[in-house]
């Protein structure tokens, strides 16, 4: 009978382990975003090559949406019904992965990791099968924020939102900690051009501009301000603050993000000094030459590794029962600097991060790191230093 | 088309489950297609808003179903009968707003329509939750089946409707004036047709369509949001049917088909190719797109009539070789 | 009141980028009698062989150049390649068939070039200089102006004074009528593709450097814009197109800076509603036909 | 007050008078005819009797009551016409390009139609039945199953008046009937026209534009003759054709007939 | 005797797999004007397409100016003389009265000449005239009908195929129309290629005529002859 059970578990031989994760790798989302599950993969070839987790090989399915909900419908319906997948890996993107919240549950698939900070994965009794990965947006929120109020007390702070639940759940974050800003702004994704927004920030006199930007309006509104004599201080949340994309898209104007101020969760690309980088960038050279091995490619890592990690929790005898018990256990440490806060009660993922700060053309941490909760908890430093990666490079 | 019902419902009783959502999601967008074949294909007004429609139907079973999905099973037609009910409505909006224009102006005002209404459940965030949409509650099978089987019998099922409705409608009097108006306007108002009815009636008509189709989406995904319905779902609409055959309901069916089929089709043959990571992650998801649009260019040329057309011809050829080699009688 | 005059230049400035955009698609629309859905597709393609050349040779007019070139080619090579074997005669299938391009285009180009934004520079400052003391108009705004202002006259001298404008209009309304009376209709058309083709690089030029930089889908919004922009002023006439563009240029800054960018897109539509429900063939309509 | 009854007509484009202070009728069971030299404003008089085009000013009535402002009232009225050259539907048979002409007895609605209700195909069959009748009566049945562009000209001009005859009008306007037709067509056609007030239980009036002499002067009880918009001359053929004023402006010297 | 202006030799031709046009054989020479009758559906106007190269021949030879016309595409032998006024007119009523006229020399490389031409067409068609400035759409069926006339004479045409062109014309403007053609062929040479079903008028101007049947030239006889001889004309014309 125990063979039995074992044969029914979906995605899982004695050999393999097959899951799969929805992403855009077309369209124009697909920027930045569509390196972050082929850098899992890399990952797991490696894991895969140095013998896999109890004996099982990885395969991770990819699936283009075109970060469009209907596709993510069909392609992890695909995965789940056609591929048998055993679990939903790091699936992209707010309103493509709240469309498939309902089915995965209903079908008892675990669903690891959303790549997205929307507080909506953190619903453990609607959602027992979903965990969150990200820094949730509120959380980031409230760091920022903190940080501007200790830091540029008294000057006038505006905010320029995404206008979806990145940009709300940010500002939400934000005005906890700071009550009214001098000017609240939004943009849509369609209208590239963030003039009007930018021109209030200016006619109000912001100082501080706290930003809830994908990388491209990170860009976009740097260099508007510039165009109209308008130099405030940057501050924007971990999306849109990787400084490597964020010059690329500035070229020549790059010197204009000099001073900004960023938040992340998990080591940078340029520091090569990192000891979680250098494993990652080994890997990278070796099992997806000829990418480029930036944030998005350390995101998907970790997130590769994470899993791995959970995995070995799990067991031998692996169901997904026991994936999702080995998740809620938590207690994971790796690559990022802030605590993961897995537990029965909590399915969020990272609980804060840590302050970068561009200067002489690189990025580089500062500071302590900081936790807290989207609720009123305090911004608090959390003081427990990362682990050094194991010398094999996989968790175990 | 009765021998056409039989086997879409013995194929979603057999379907693995997977195989059977696919098939409900083509009656879903046959829906949307043959109501686009009555109004592009017969009546000649280029719509690029078959998609605004879905999305209206989709958001109405979805506040519907919300709001009374536990009354009772029956519910769930009653929510489907309610977005044809609410798309129709619409359809007489754009219908009327529509009916003095002509060719590109009527695509753009169309398409300035699908643009504008996946902005709608943004704005009125409370309703429809934003870009994050909603989700749709559906009662569980009444009977001990797969859930996908459930779901593709409901679409067949509303495939069917649509389908029998149609082919009456272009059977009958309708059919006729629709076509005589998109040959001579002029003409048409001599021989006593209201042109601008006919018109708006073709729009109700498509809308109703669209709206089933977006309604059914909606419960076979159980989940709407605007990003769902972008203005590209509008155009592969348009594609569906003049790749499928301009004009026809069997179109109208080859075009939902290749909706479904052809992207599951590109996306096997890419991956069944073995590349090092730095190409894969070139091809990934782009290759798909390029045969995609390859095959769309390709069919065009080779078939301009579309699939049915090309079916047509070949069935022609077939019987002509018959009758030339039979025996004289 | 300031706030007014920003969000005017602002507007207007956006408004002549689409305006540029229009008027390629009225072009292609009197040379072919299509709306080419690929125009954007195209001239993203264009856009990055300004961007090869500008980086292999460091010269940002020699790529400017260059784009113009390659989309007269890519004009040539749509027409003769592909548009010419598709029966014109199914007024659709040409619209399929762009519909088609744009996929292909899309993916060989994001295949070549990967998905990312790529930064594409601006040939002069777009740093704003003052206008009644507010920072708004910059040097490539005037650019950008003046380049719609020639553009307007080239084509309106193309078309009502030359014998070749008149050509390209006649084979376009007509083929067979024009074959017989001397023109080169296959030519025309040609010549009709690429120099919208062209037209619609120079586009492409002007509006990535405003954008979130150069990406395979990059000139998908503004297509829709411009298309826009163009059936609001009717697609017959290079005025309407420049009317319609910088109309929906100004309004999309009104409503983003006065109300919320949420409602921008259904103010468009309402506008080009409004515009057609009393004028259904556009501000700058032709007088419609005697049908009778 | 019987017939086609108009009183001062005036249409206007810009600053091109097209028709000035027309005054026209028509009586049951006559065959009048309109002449006049190319742009005389003989179609645009068809256009304003069909509601095509307003006038500027004039009283149109027909059977004492007003003319309807738009084209599609036209067949309800008792009114039908053929257009100068073919225009039929292209993407219809011909049978079905004369059903068409029938529509405004067509009863069944848009529900009945989607349905596919008995009422519905029962009208249809209805419809179709006295088309099939019309075809045969003006000899080109053959064709009920084939598409406009194949047919031969004649046959499509006879399919034309056919689709007209089709609504069953009391007055029948016929824009330039005979053009492209040889002369033994013309003569056939002649007999056809000749005949219409006289059909059994369908008769009806005709009102005439044609440059073909022979037929006018063959087929017409009465003829208008129009210059520059205005009626220069009205009233039976054989007194017209002597006018001189017809000659200089319309007949020409060259022309005896 | 100098070669003939056109000669066609055994020309065959259709629009699908059968035939319209069988073995068709006539010559003209310059200065000529000939006439083509025949019944509806004899093949006149696809006679015409053939000779100006809408409709590709599958047999037979054409020799204009004693040049073979193999695969020579409309435009080209419009420029060589030969213009064909089509069934139907022809005119392109989105553009205006004026710009149909400039498109009929449009190819022409001597501004002076052009205008000389569009001030003779003018003279002769006054009606035209007044319109210049209004869309051609607008005009009425002769209106158009003397427009596509006055366009093709803008070409300088050697050789006229004329379609029908006293179709939906009056009497008088049919009886100018025929007399016009005189008087240009009279003054330049011109040779025109007449498709009537007006037969009375075509015959009266025409020097040849050849009547059509079936895809078939049945006969060629002087014009004069067919008029007079009463036997001929019922054999071949029906009255
Ligand atoms: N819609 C219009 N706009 C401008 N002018 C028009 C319009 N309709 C007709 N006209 C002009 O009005 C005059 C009368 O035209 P109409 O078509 O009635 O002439 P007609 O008598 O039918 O001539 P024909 O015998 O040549 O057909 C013409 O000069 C024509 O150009
Ligand atoms: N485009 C076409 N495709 C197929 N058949 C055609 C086409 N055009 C003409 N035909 C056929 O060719 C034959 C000859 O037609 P054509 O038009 O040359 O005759 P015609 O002598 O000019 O007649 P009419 O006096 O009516 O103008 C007819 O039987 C006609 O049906
Ligand atoms: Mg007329
Ligand atoms: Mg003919």
């Amino acid at each position: 009978a125990c063979g039995d059970d074992k044969a029914a578990v979906p995605g899982v031989t004695d050999t393999e382990i097959v899951i799969g994760t929805h992403t855009p790798l077309t369209g124009p989302a697909a920027a930045g975003y569509s390196e972050i599950a082929p850098a899992a993969k890399a990952y797991f070839d490696y894991v895969n090559a140095n013998g896999g987790v109890h004996g099982r090989k990885i395969t991770y399915k990819i699936m283009d949406d075109g970060y469009n909900p209907a596709n993510t419908t069909q392609v992890v319906r695909q995965l789940v019904l056609q591929d048998k997948v055993f679990a939903i890996l790091n699936g992209l993107g707010t309103p493509t992965h709240t469309g498939v919240l309902d089915f995965l549950n209903t079908n008892k698939v675990p669903d690891l990791f959303v790549a997205s900070g929307s507080l909506s994965w953190n619903q453990p009794t609607k959602y027992p099968q979903t965990f969150g990965f990200n820094t949730d947006y509120t959380v980031e929120g409230k760091i920022l924020a903190t940080h501007v109020k200790t830091t540029f007390a008294g000057k006038k702070v505006c905010f320029l939102g995404q206008d979806d639940d990145f940009g709300r759940d940010s500002l939400a974050g934000v005005k906890k900690v700071l009550g009214t800003l001098a000017a609240e702004q939004k943009y849509t994704v369609t209208n590239a051009n963030v003039g009007p927004q930018i021109g209030a920030f200016k006619a109000a006199g912001c100082e501080v501009v706290i930003l809830a930007t994908v990388p491209g309006f990170t860009a976009l509104s740097i260099g508007t301000a510039a165009r109209l004599a308008f130099r405030p201080q940057w501050v924007v949340s971990n999306v849109g603050s990787d400084y490597p994309t964020v010059a690329a898209l500035l070229k020549e104007a790059a010197p204009l993000a000099e001073g900004m101020i960023g938040i992340s969760p998990l080591p940078a690309a340029t520091d090569a000094a990192d000891p979680w980088t250098a494993l990652f960038k080994k890997v990278h050279d070796q099992y997806s030459p000829g990418t480029p091995f930036n944030g998005n490619a350390i995101y998907g890592m970790s997130v590769a590794y994470l899993f791995v990690q959970a995995l070995q929790a799990a067991g031998k005898d692996l169901t997904r029962e026991g994936l999702i018990a080995a998740v809620e256990k938590g207690g994971f440490t790796g690559p990022g600097y802030a605590p993961l806060r897995y537990s029965r009660t909590n399915h969020s993922g990272y609980g804060g991060g840590r302050l970068t700060r561009v200067a002489s053309a690189a990025q580089a941490f500062f500071g302590p790191v900081y936790e807290t909760d989207p609720a009123d908890g305090p911004v608090a430093e959390y003081t427990q230093q990362r682990p050094a990666p194991p010398t094999s490079g996989i968790p175990g | 088309m009765v021998a056409a019902g039989v086997v879409a419902f013995a194929l979603a009783s057999i379907l693995e489950p997977f195989r059977a959502y696919q098939l409900a999601t083509v009656c879903a967008y046959f829906c949307a297609t043959a109501g686009l074949t009555v109004l592009t294909g017969l009546s000649g007004q280029l719509s690029l808003g078959q998609g605004a429609f879905m999305a209206i139907g989709a958001y109405t079973v979805a506040l519907s179903q919300n709001a009374y999905g536990d009354a009772g099973g029956w519910m769930l037609a009653a929510s489907l009968t309610l977005s044809v009910v609410v798309t129709a409505a619409a359809g007489v909006v754009v219908g009327l707003a529509g009916a003095r224009l002509h060719g590109p102006y009527l695509a753009g005002a169309t398409m300035a329509i699908a643009v504008a209404v996946p902005a709608v459940p943004v704005i009125f965030r409370e309703t429809f939750n934003g870009e994050q949409g909603l989700p749709v509650y559906a009662a569980p099978a009444p009977v001990d089946v797969p859930f996908e089987r459930w779901q593709a019998w409901i679409a067949v099922s509303g495939a069917l409707i649509i389908a029998l409705g149609m082919a009456n409608l272009l059977r009958s009097r309708y059919g006729r004036e629709l076509r005589a108006v998109r040959d001579d306007e002029v003409a048409a108002r001599l021989a006593g047709i209201r042109v601008a009815r006919v018109r708006v009636q073709a729009f109700v008509v498509s809308a109703a369509g669209a709206g089933l189709g977006g309604g059914l989406l909606a419960f076979l995904a159980q989940t709407v949001s605007p990003g769902a319905f972008p203005l590209t779902l509008s155009l592969f609409l348009l594609m569906a049917i003049v790749v499928g055959g301009l004009g026809s309901l069997a179109g109208a069916a080859w075009g939902a088909l290749l909706l479904v089929a052809l992207p599951d089709l590109a996306h096997e043959i890419t991956a069944s190719l073995t590349l090092s990571p730095a190409t894969a992650q070139r091809l990934a998801g782009n290759l798909p797109l390029a045969i995609f649009g390859l095959v769309l260019i390709v069919t065009m040329i080779v078939a301009p009539g579309g699939v049915q057309g090309a079916l047509g011809r070949a069935a022609r050829a077939l019987r002509r070789r018959r009758r030339a080699s039979a025996p004289p009688s | 009141m300031d706030r007014f005059v920003f969000l005017t230049v602002d507007g207007l400035a956006h408004g002549a980028v689409l305006a540029v955009f229009a008027l390629a698609l009225v072009l292609i629309w009197r040379a072919a009698r299509v709306v080419n859905f690929a125009q954007g597709a195209m001239a993203v393609a264009t856009a990055y062989v300004a961007a090869s050349i500008t980086e292999a040779t460091g010269s940002y007019w020699l790529g400017f150049v260059g784009a113009l070139v390659a989309g007269l080619a890519l004009g040539v090579a749509v027409e003769r390649g592909v548009m010419r074997l598709v029966d014109h005669r199914a007024p659709l299938n040409p619209v399929i068939v762009a519909l088609g391009l744009v996929l292909l285009i899309q993916a060989v180009l994001g295949m070549l070039y990967g998905n990312e934004y790529r930064p594409i520079g601006a040939p002069l400052s777009r740093t704003a200089l003052d206008v009644w003391g507010v920072p708004a108009v910059s040097r490539f705004d005037l650019f950008v102006f003046g380049t719609v202002a020639a553009l307007v006259g080239l084509l309106a001298l193309l078309f009502t004074r030359t014998g070749l404008g008149l050509r390209m209009r006649a084979a376009a309304f007509a083929p067979e009528v024009s074959r017989l009376l001397g023109v080169n209709v296959a030519g025309m058309l040609t010549v009709g593709w690429a120099l919208a083709s062209a037209a619609g690089a120079l586009a492409a030029l002007l509006t990535v450097p405003t954008g979130l930089g150069l990406h395979p889908t990059a000139m998908d919004l503004v297509f829709v814009s411009a298309f826009t922009g163009a059936v609001i002023g009717g697609l017959d006439s290079p005025v309407g197109a420049v009317i319609g563009g910088v109309g929906v240029g100004l309004l999309v800054s009104y409503v983003t800076g006065y109300v919320g960018g949420d409602l921008a897109s259904l103010a468009v539509a309402g506008l080009l509603v409004a515009v057609l429900l009393v004028r259904p063939g556009g501000l700058v309509a032709t007088a419609s036909a005697r049908r009778a | 007050m019987g017939g086609l009854r108009l009183r001062g007509v005036d249409v206007h484009f810009g600053g091109l008078v097209a028709l000035d202070g027309v005054d026209l009728d028509v009586t049951p069971g006559q065959v009048v005819g309109v002449i006049g030299p190319n742009g005389a404003g003989k179609t645009t008089l068809f256009n304003v009797i069909c509601g095509i085009q307003r006038p500027r000013r004039g009283e149109l009535t027909f059977e004492g009551r007003p003319l309807p402002r738009r084209p599609h009232g036209l067949t309800r009225l008792g009114i039908a016409r053929t257009l100068q050259g073919v225009g039929l539907f292209a993407g219809l048979t011909v049978l079905e390009n004369v059903v068409t002409g029938a529509t405004a007895d067509a009863r069944a609605g848009l529900g009945a139609a989607l349905l596919g209700l008995p009422r519905a195909g029962r009208d249809e069959r209805c419809l179709r039945d006295a088309a099939r009748a019309l075809l045969a009566e003006l000899g080109v049945d053959d064709y009920a199953d084939a598409y406009p562009t194949t047919l031969p000209y004649a046959v499509g001009k006879r399919v034309a008046l056919a689709r007209a005859l089709a609504a069953r009008p009391r007055l029948l306007l016929l824009d330039e009937p005979a053009g492209g037709l040889s002369e033994a067509e013309v003569d056939e056609l002649g007999e056809l026209i000749a005949a219409l007030p006289a059909r059994a239980d369908a008769g009806c009036a005709v009102l005439l534009v044609e440059h073909h002499m022979d037929l006018v002067m063959r087929v017409c009880d009465e003829v208008t003759v129009l210059d520059f918009g205005r009626v220069i001359a009205a009233g039976p053929p054989d007194r017209i054709a002597d006018d001189p004023a017809v000659i200089e402006a319309y007949l020409g010297e060259a022309v005896t007939t | 005797m100098s070669d003939p202006l056109l000669k066609v030799e055994d020309l065959t031709a259709g629009y699908g797999a059968a035939p319209v046009l069988r073995d068709v054989r006539f010559a003209m020479s310059d200065g000529q004007i000939t006439a083509v009758l025949g019944a509806n559906g004899a093949g006149k106007t696809t006679l015409l397409r053939t000779l100006s190269g809408l409709v590709r021949p599958t047999g037979g030879r054409i020799l204009f100016d004693g040049e073979p016309l193999d695969g020579v595409p409309p435009h080209r032998l419009v420029r060589r003389g030969l213009v064909h006024v089509p069934e139907g007119r022809g005119v392109i009523g989105e553009l205006t009265v004026a710009e149909n006229l400039r498109l009929g020399g449009v190819w022409r490389r001597d501004r002076a000449g052009e205008a000389r031409s569009l001030a003779e067409v003018l003279d002769l068609f006054p009606e035209i005239a007044r319109r210049r400035r209004h869309a051609a759409h607008q005009l009425s069926g002769g209106e158009r009908q003397m427009l596509a006339l006055g366009r093709a004479l803008m070409a300088r045409p050697r050789l006229l195929l004329l379609d029908e062109p006293s179709l939906g014309l009056a009497p008088r403007i049919t009886a100018q129309v025929m007399a016009l053609l005189r008087q240009w062929r009279d003054a330049t040479g011109l040779a025109v290629l007449l498709v009537e079903q007006n037969v009375r008028s075509a015959l009266s101007v025409a020097d040849n005529a050849a009547v059509m049947s079936l895809g078939r030239v049945v006969v060629t006889a002087p014009a004069a002859q067919l008029r007079d001889d009463e036997d001929l004309r019922h054999t071949y014309l029906g009255f």
